[in-house]
Order: structure tokens, then C-alpha cells, then sequence
């Protein structure tokens, strides 16, 4: 997922016409001042901590100043926070709009349905997750013709807006579906989208850009995301790799393997730290890129679960005794591994001649790798 | 009849040139499927495991009378060459590539719908039937001819099982990995009925894991219409939410998709559920109706 | 059976609370056509000739069963309007809006396919089968039930046409003026099967004009498969090239839509072809299967 | 149709990113050294009249010129010319450029197959339609979901070409595609397409807007295209109105039953002169307005021909008597009528008190205005 800060996100709105308040994004107080000038912010105005994390209002990442002096204060105060364990970096600087009512509105993926999904809703400037699924109005868009007038309607009227309104979401309507498709987008979300005068202007920006189109989007090649760092590193590699809140590594070959591993691994006591899918790979130097990605998430322990089927179980405990040779002696881990399948006994017998513990049951070796972390800890 | 194929379906492999390719047609046709045609753009007229290249799959199809293919183009190119297969009247679609955006996928599912045609994935193991073709890269060696149906979400995982049942001494009618993204050709309602009508399979093993709703619809399809025993695994109790797990599609997003859910729609409709991917073999061979043949 | 309206179609009008729709309601109305429902944005609830408005082709398919539609929204909503009719499951809509762009109607077209659903027109008079319904505009006082079929390009052209076969003390099955736009629903070739089959149908009085090769198509069409006897006209024999006379259908392209063209492929396969609109009444008499009731 | 002159189909070509010689449009010799500067064209240069009609090649209005002054006086020259009827309003000076091959391609509409239709030939230069057919490839195009890759591959192929050209012509293709839709553009053609060094420029552009599209594209509202000052002003007050080479004029009401009347016109040794479609109108004040225009056009004789299904014969009747009423004398023209259907009888009453000629055979009538239009002739 490539994640949009909401002034990336207004950044796209605001290149498909999409009504926005007058805003600049700022990195310092200093920048503050000219800010509002250049912009042509009135005051009061809206300060927001630009973070991924949702609940920035009730966290103190929203403030609001009426004059140039306290809305350096509030961007000085934002950009020192440390918002939901996310550092502030930037922080968007907004005109305070005279707002008559608070709509949602989102376009997703039913993937049941495979369709493109619109939702709006009434009660918007809430989470929709706690909004009663009666005051929701769904509807499903087929991608050829795309969203039609008709079904624009059907939004328009969950609203209950009529008359300049009603004209304006419905325009809306059709920029965001554009941005939808045509930025390969997984959510595009206005909450809330705010009734101003005779027109709907979108408050706030979520944009998710699709991780498999990123290739098609190469604009947003700099975005961060909330991916740690070493999920960073991961993703550049091309190797799925998530931390998780435990302290013992696993690697499995396959998403559903790796996944099965970290479930029979928690059953059995063990705390998951890492969750490393190796894929389909065959290759020893990515094997060995990938063990030495895990060393420096610092395991207590590491559980290696290969089933070998397309991939051969010698070729990866090949990868694997080149990577613990390479491991620095401060990022060493007890490593247990059952590799089972294709060549399988070769690998086992590389893995034993290297030292290595290498069991065949499931059961016993996950017991074995609670046991070796266990004792580290 | 097995499954969506049988000993008269002529593949097609799209890309198989590359790599991936060449070293699947070979284990296809190993596996006992006529491989009939490749095709890769520019390279026509070469040969690959001793099967015929084509420029086009309209070539392809008209020399060959190929009916299904197995795509292994690389994601940026995957939906042009399955649309080239649609348009050249292939019905039915392997895809393994992974990272095809969604969006492009949703162009390829309607469109080949509306030509009444199939697609297996993406990012999919494929389909084999033990004895009589094979459309994609399971391995051949964890199979034996039997009567158990396997249909799942995940590859690696699978081929464990599928292993594990023919270690057990039985064996498996077809099995069918459908791919883990979020948009899939064929979900588990789609093969479901397919399992259902085909004489040879006597009980279905469903591989699930967390993100959407294809478990929860699986268990309603299976509540109202389905008279096989199931035996059913779901893959991720333990992931966090907010992360995709190696497949695009294994999230838990906003509160759906989890295990739990999966596991309780399936539990209440009869499914015989496994703790551990290890017990699946054993709860097979447990309802597996005595009168299947071993 | 008349071809594809008959005493049971249900018909929605598509902007009844405009002039042309009132009007047209009315008039079908008179005819004993079973107009049901009306539909027009922010109108609902209202009445008009006696029939209930809907806001939406939903909600009135949903209170009146409707099954067929009739349109007469303006070009540049005409598309959203056909597209609302086909998701709520109407699969017959009679499009009478002129200068709807050939874009929209592209897809329009291959849209309604995909779902199964026929259009008739655009820019056209509709379908009326005498004695049992109508949809569309045709005038109710040119007909007389009976046993000749009319298709046509033309509107006008097509009412005295008809009009002259009553004046002969012959009648209609069913009359379909297709439209002159460059891309329409239903061609020659689509409607001339219809005419094939339907009993009632003894003979079937062809109107083209210049432009396109639907005529030509259409004699390909009746000589390898029409069995009745064709009567055919073709206006435009005077129509300089490169020049939209009327429709926009209507055009001599770089060299392709002329009248000789069509009225050669027409006479090749034993069209008896009319070389005045007048003369038409004359040869339908004449080859008439002396079978067919006046 | 609106036809778009070649320069105004380049704007096009510039905006979807089409590769074009440099160049600029002047309207007279004095600005051509200017623009020979700001637009960065290099000597020698082109010099082109932009009218719509083709074969501007032989016929003298494409010019080439080594220096400034050369440039001048091909400018000065061209804007004097009259081709084929069409004042030379502007003339297009671009780059002359070293052209290894000269191709074709276009998209256009397949009526009877309801699909666009991609047409490319390596043999471009020259009319298409003097192509051979197996010199050319023909696609059709599904519009969902468009114009995808294995198609353009066909139509690269068309052309012979690979490496860097044929990546060249692909891209191309896909910017062809979007402006036939997003353009509403019944035509795109571009004739010569050069290969010029590794990549493909458009040395022609020929673009045609759907007449019906055309309130989605106001900004070609301006254009003139190939009608005569009435046929403007017939569009303007949406009549279909077509002048031809004959003198009687024929007014009729659908498109159909008009042709068919000029049809019968013409068989009997009439020569029309103008087409005139009432269509389905019933008001009067709309037929007065035809008769006015129509009188314009001073025919030498005028037929009517109506036939009453959803019009009315009495208000056309009324319409017709008001406008007689209000032609100028030097404009006055004999008037045969033929009014059959809906109130037949009133409206016959109607133009025999008013001393209007109506007569019921069609034939009896065309033979009537004949004779007419020759007593007058």
C-alpha cells in the first residue's frame, strides 16, 4: 500500500479539480507566516499534523489559531509530536471554512463482487466503521462504462442535498472516480467532505495507491508510508517482510505457509517477530539477502519452514549457511529449520554439517524454536 | 471428468521463453498435459521443450487449436496478454503471475466474462488432475490419482498438503489454487459447484486465509447447495491487522477478513475444521466416504 | 407473436413528463400499447396520461414489472438513461432521442450486449405491431393489421410507406424503424431473423438509405438465409458524396454508403426493388403469397 | 462534422503529446519571420494552406523555402490563392524534415461492426483509398477495454518497422486512441506519418469531431469547416440544409422521405438544388424560418412534400403561408405542395385560399415544379 498524507493526497485532488480550502503545507514554523500570504490563507485558520495515523483531532494533532503569531505556536507544537509512534514532518496549514454539514464519502474495491465500490453516507466527519450500516448507501460501479449518472444520483441522494449541492457532489462524484481509476487507487476517501455555501469541499484527503501499480506511478516512488524501516529495505528487495510485536523470526516459503507456520508457532507459546515470505525464489543469494535482513530485526530466535515443492530444499539451506556465515556475531540468532520436499535430504544434510538443527515435525520444531528463544530472552 | 481440465485439454503457455516458462512447460508435459503452443511476441518460430513459439495467440490458436493457457508474463504485460488470449477465443485462463494491479484485473475478469471465458488466478498455483493435465506450477510429485478435491487461497502451503494427503495413501481428484490476490478469476463459490458436479471427487479439502469475505461466501454456497464433505483450513489466526501477509489479498482490513469469522462461517455450516494445516490428512482420510477408491 | 412487442410488453417511458414523452405515452396508450410506468429524475410520484412517474428505471421495474423501455431523454443524458434501464433489467429500450454522439451510443451498445439487452434506435420511430402494442412514435393512423413486415432507416418516409400499404387494403404484422444514425441497436441483419421466424410475417418491405453497408450486409444476409419475399427501397440515388443529407447516418464516405451500391446487392439476391417510394404499395400486392389473410 | 484544418488537429496532437515538426500558423507574410524565430523553426522550411480539401501537394498550395524571405513570399503567394473554392485564411510554417519513410494510420468507425477501426499501411503519402487492401491492416477495437497492446503490436507490424520506431509507433497508437475518444473525433488520421531518424512524426494531421459531440467541445465552436455562409447559418438554427448544384429547392420532413422526394426530383429532370429536412416539427414559426432560409438560397422554383404522421399538415401549412407572406419580392420563388396525412384537408384548404399550387400525386407534383423551375430558368 502506498499510503498518501492527506496534502499529497489534496496534491491529486487538487490536479482533477477537486474542491479543496485554501492550504499550504509547511516543514517549519519560520515557513509559517509566508505561508499564509502566498496561499492566501484568511484567519482563523487550520492547523494539521500531516500523519497517517487516524484520530488527529481527539490527539492534539488539529489546532486552530487566529492570528500569523499562535498559528506558528500550534505548527511549532504539532511538528514537535510524535503522533501514534509516527514523527510530524509536515504540517498543512488550512483556511477555516464555515461548515453547514459533514458527509463521507469513498470509493474502494468490493472484492466479493469484484467491483469498484461507492459509499456515502450523511453522518460523515465520524469513522464509517461506527456509522449505522442504514445511514450507508452503497453502490457497485462496473468498470466499463465506469460510474454513471444515474448511480451518481443515487450518492447524491444519501445526502439528502438538492438544488447547487446536489450539482456540486455530483460533480465531485465523477473527479473522484477519475482519480480512482486513472491514479490506480485501492481507497480514495473524503471524511468528511463539508457542505460550504452552495458547495461540497473535501476537508481532509485518503488516497491509497495501489503497491502493485506503484510501477505506473513513479511520482509517488518517495512516499514512506507506516512501513518500518526495515520493512523499507524489505520492500525495495522485493521480499515480504512485516514486523510483528514478538521476538522470533520466522521464514517460510509461500504466504499461506509462512502465515500457517506463525499461527502453529503462537499456539504453542511462541511470540512471532518477524513474518518473512521467502516466495518461489531458488535462488541462494536471495535466500541469503533475505536471512540477513531478518539478523538485523534482532530475533531471539529464528524458525526456518521450507516445504519444497517448486523450490529445492539444497538450494535454500545453500542460501542459508552462506547467510549465518555472513551474519555479524552481534545479530546472531538460535536458528531451527525444517525443510521438507524437493532434495530434501541434501538440504538436511547441509544444514547439519553447518551445525544447524534440522527436524521434519512441525510440531517438535516450532516447540524447539519457543524453547531456543525461551532462553535468550 | 475432472475438474475444468482433462486429458483433451491443448495448453497454450504465454511467455515461454522466460524462464518460469520453459521450466513449467517442461514439468507440464512431464505431468502428462499436451502443452501444444507457446507464444511470446518477436520470437515465433523458435522452439521451447520441443513445443512451437508464436508471434501472436491468434497464431497460436489456429495452428494448434490450443484451448487453455498458462500466462506467465510479467505483471506490467499480464493483462494484454490475457485480453490477446480472449479476443483469440482461449475460454480458459491460467495466470500465475503475481503484482498485476487490481484495477487491470478488473478490466480482465469482466472482460473475459462478457466473452463467457475463465481465469485461474492471478498469482496462482493453477489446476492439476493426477493422470491427466496439469495448467500451471504445482509440482508433479505430490500428487497421486484419487478422489480428494483440493481448492485454495495459497501455493507453498498447498503443495504441503496435497503431500501430505498422498503420503496418508490417498489421493486427489483435481486441485485447484486459486491465487492470492484481492481480485481473483475464479473464488471458492465459483469452484465450489464445479466439485460438486464431478463424479470423481468424493470430498473437498477448501485452504483459506485471512482477508476478505471468500471463506464466509465459500461457507453460505456450502450451507445451501453443497452435499461433499469439506475439510477446512484458514491460514493467518495469528496476524495482526492493517498488514498484508505475502499475498495482496491476505489482510485484514477495517475488521473484516479475519480467521476467526472465516472459521466460525465454516465451522457452522458442517465444515470439518483444522487447527493446524498437519491435521488435514488425518481428518481426511476421517470423512473421506468409505466407498472412495483408494 | 409480432416480432418482439406483443399484447404483454410492459413499457416504461423514459422522460414521460416532456413534451415528446406525454405526448408519445398518450399515443401508445391509444394504440393498446401497455405503457405501465414513466421514469424522470425528481419527478416521482407525479402522474401523467394516467400513468405513475418514478424517480428512477429501478424503482419502477420494482412497483410495475416493466419489461421494455421508450426514450425520450435528451442527447446528452440519453446514455446515462439507456444505462440505468439495462441494470434494472430491462432488455428491450426503443431509443427515439436524435444526435445522441456515436461514442456514447458505442457504448450504449456493447454495454446493453454484454447484459443481453436490445436496443432500437437511436434517432428512430420504434416498433409497432398492429392490433397488439407499440413502442415509439410511429402514427397510430397509418396502420392496419395484417400480414406485411416494414423495416426501415427512415421515419416519415416509413409512415407513408406504410400508410400506402393500408390505402392497397393490406396490413402490417410489425413495423421497426431502426434509425438513422451511423451506429444503431439493431441493423438489417439483426432484425431481418426476427422477421424470418415470426408466422405472422409473410412478406417484409425493406426501406434503406445511402451510407454505411447495412443494406448490403442485409442482402447477404436474405440470400443466404430469408425465405419470404423482400420489397426494397433505397432513397438517396440523387445524394452527392461526402455530404450528411439529413441523418447522420446519411452519407456517401469515401466512396462507400452509395444508393447503386446497395440496390445492386439487394436485386442480386431477388429483391423486388422499387424505384419510387409510390410504387412500393404495387410490388408488395403483387408478391404477397396469395396465402396471407388481407 | 466538424473538420478540423491541420493546424487545429495539431493543437490536438500537441495536447495528447503526438510528435510534430516544430512549427507556427501566420495569417500574413509579415509575421513569418517572427514566428520562424519563436516557434525555433530552422531553414529550409514548409509553408502549407490550411483548407480543408485535399491534394494541397499538386495543387500548389505546399510550398518549401531556404530563407526568411523565401518563406515571405511562399506565405504571401499561398494566402492569395483560392483552392478549390476555399480562401486561404492561414498557412502553416514548419520544419522540413529529413523523412526516411512515409506511412499511414487512422482510427475511425466500422458502422456495421459498431467498433472503432485502426487502418495502417506502410505505404502512406499517397490517398488510402488508392492503396492496394493487402497493403493495409485493418483492427477493430473493442472500447472496453480499448485499444490494448497486442493490437498495437498488430499495427506495428503493418508498418515493417522494430527497435526503437516500432516502440515509437506504440506509443503513438495509444495517444491516437485517447484522443479519438476523449475528442469524441470521428476521424484522426495522420497521412504522411514520417520515420524520421528513430522515432515517427506527424507530418499531416486530419481530425474530425462527431457533429453530435460537439456540446462536449466548445472550444470548437468557432470552426467553420467546409459549409457554405447558408449551411451555417441552417446548422446554427439546426435545419438540416444542404445546398446543391441544381435550382429547385426541396423542403420535406424527415431525412428519408427528403432524399427520396429529391430522388424522384431528379428522375424526372429536376435538379436539386437544395435538400431541406423539416424534421419532425410541428411549428410554425420553425417552417416560417425554413421557407425564409430557403428563399436565401433563391431557387427557381421551391417543392414542398409533407407527409402528416406525427406533424400536422395544417400548421405546416400555416408556417409555410406566413413565410410566403414575408419573402422579399426580389427572393420570390413558384411554390408546388404536396401535403398528405394527419389534417390533409385542412391544410390543402390552408394553400389553395393562400393560392399556393397543392396537388396529392407525388408525381403530377414533381413534373409540376419542373416545369416551374425550367419556365423560369
Amino acid at each position: 500500500m502506498v499510503k498518501l498524507a492527506e496534502w499529497r493526497g489534496k496534491e491529486i485532488f487538487r490536479k482533477y479539480g477537486v474542491p479543496l480550502p485554501r492550504g499550504q503545507v509547511v516543514r517549519s514554523p519560520a515557513e509559517v507566516a509566508g505561508a499564509l500570504q502566498s496561499a492566501g490563507i484568511p484567519l482563523p485558520c487550520v492547523i494539521k499534523a500531516q500523519v497517517l495515523a487516524g484520530g488527529r483531532g481527539k490527539g492534539g494533532a488539529v489546532r486552530f489559531a487566529s492570528t500569523v503569531a499562535e498559528a506558528e505556536e500550534a505548527t511549532r507544537a504539532i511538528l514537535a509530536l510524535e503522533f501514534k509512534g509516527e514523527k510530524v514532518r509536515e504540517v498543512l496549514i488550512e483556511e477555516k471554512l464555515p461548515i453547514a454539514r459533514e458527509l463521507y464519502v469513498s470509493l474502494t474495491l468490493d472484492r466479493s463482487r469484484r467491483l469498484p465500490l461507492a459509499m456515502a453516507s450523511g453522518q460523515g466527519g465520524v469513522e464509517i466503521e461506527t456509522v449505522d450500516e442504514s445511514a450507508i448507501t452503497r453502490v457497485l460501479i462496473d468498470p466499463f462504462p465506469g460510474l454513471v449518472g444515474y448511480e451518481r444520483r443515487r450518492l447524491v441522494q444519501a445526502f439528502g442535498v438538492t438544488g447547487p449541492v446536489a450539482k456540486s457532489v455530483d460533480d465531485l462524484l465523477g473527479r473522484l472516480w477519475r482519480i480512482f481509476v486513472e491514479e490506480d487507487a485501492e481507497l480514495v476517501e473524503i471524511n468528511p467532505l463539508a457542505v460550504v455555501g452552495e458547495r461540497v469541499v473535501a476537508l481532509d484527503a485518503k488516497v491509497i495507491i495501489e503497491d502493485d501499480a506503484a510501477f505506473r506511478h513513479p511520482e509517488f516512488g518517495d512516499v514512506r508510508d507506516d512501513r518500518t524501516p526495515l520493512e523499507e529495505i524489505a520492500r525495495e528487495k522485493e521480499i515480504a517482510f512485516v514486523q510483528l510485536d514478538g521476538n522470533i523470526g520466522v521464514i517460510a516459503n509461500g504466504a499461506g505457509l509462512t502465515m500457517a507456520t506463525l499461527d502453529v508457532l503462537a499456539e504453542f507459546g511462541g511470540k512471532p517477530g518477524v513474518f518473512l515470505d521467502l516466495g518461489g525464489t531458488d535462488d541462494p543469494k536471495k535466500v541469503t539477502e533475505a536471512f540477513l535482513l531478518m539478523a538485523q530485526a534482532k530475533p531471539a530466535a529464528v524458525f526456518l519452514n521450507i516445504f519444497g515443492g517448486v523450490t529445492r530444499c539444497d538450494t535454500v539451506a545453500t542460501g542459508l549457511v552462506e547467510a549465518m556465515r555472513q551474519v555479524p556475531d552481534a545479530e546472531r540468532f538460535p536458528l531451527v529449520a525444517r525443510i521438507r520436499g524437493n532434495n530434501e535430504a541434501e538440504g538436511v544434510a547441509i544444514l547439519r554439517s553447518a551445525g544447524i538443527t534440522s527436524l521434519s515435525d512441525l510440531k517438535e520444531s516450532v516447540q524447539a524454536v519457543v524453547a531456543a528463544a525461551g532462553g535468550r530472552a | 471428468m475432472s475438474v475444468l481440465i482433462d486429458r483433451d485439454t491443448r495448453v497454450l503457455v504465454q511467455g515461454i521463453t522466460g524462464h518460469q516458462g520453459t521450466v513449467h512447460a517442461r514439468n507440464m508435459k512431464a505431468f502428462g498435459a499436451q502443452v501444444v503452443a507457446g507464444a511470446t511476441p518477436g520470437k515465433g518460430g523458435q522452439e521451447v521443450e520441443g513445443v512451437p513459439v508464436f508471434d501472436s495467440v491468434e497464431a497460436a490458436v489456429r495452428k494448434t487449436d490450443a484451448n487453455a493457457s498458462c500466462i506467465f508474463v510479467p505483471a506490467p504485460f499480464a493483462k494484454d496478454a490475457y485480453l490477446e488470449a480472449v479476443d483469440a477465443g482461449i475460454r480458459l485462463s491460467v495466470i500465475v503471475t503475481e503484482h498485476i494491479p487490481f484495477h487491470d484485473m478488473l478490466t480482465m475478469y469482466h472482460y473475459g466474462r462478457s466473452k463467457g471465458a475463465r481465469i485461474i488466478g492471478p498469482n496462482c498455483p493453477g489446476i492439476a488432475a493426477p493422470g491427466k493435465s496439469k495448467v500451471g506450477i504445482i509440482p508433479n510429485v505430490v500428487f497421486r490419482p484419487g478422489r480428494v478435491g483440493v481448492v485454495s487461497r495459497s501455493g507453498t502451503l498447498t503443495y504441503e498438503i496435497v503431500n501430505g494427503i498422498k503420503e496418508k495413501g490417498l489421493g486427489q481428484s483435481t486441485c485447484l489454487g486459486l491465487g492470492g490476490d484481492p481480485v481473483v478469476g475464479t473464488s471458492f463459490v465459483d469452484a465450489l459447484p464445479l466439485f460438486e458436479q464431478d463424479p470423481e471427487t468424493d470430498l473437498v479439502v477448501l485452504v483459506g486465509e485471512i482477508g476478505g469475505t471468500a471463506e464466509e461466501d465459500a461457507a453460505e454456497y456450502i450451507g445451501r447447495h453443497f452435499t461433499k464433505p469439506v475439510v477446512a483450513y484458514v491460514a493467518g489466526r495469528s496476524a495482526p491487522p492493517g498488514k498484508r501477509m505475502g499475498h495482496a489479498g491476505a489482510i485484514i482490513a477495517r475488521g473484516k477478513g479475519t480467521a476467526d469469522s472465516k472459521l466460525s462461517a465454516l465451522r457452522a455450516v458442517g465444515a470439518h475444521v483444522a487447527k493446524f494445516p498437519y491435521e488435514i490428512p488425518d481428518l481426511v482420510a476421517q470423512f473421506l466416504p468409505k466407498s472412495s477408491a483408494p
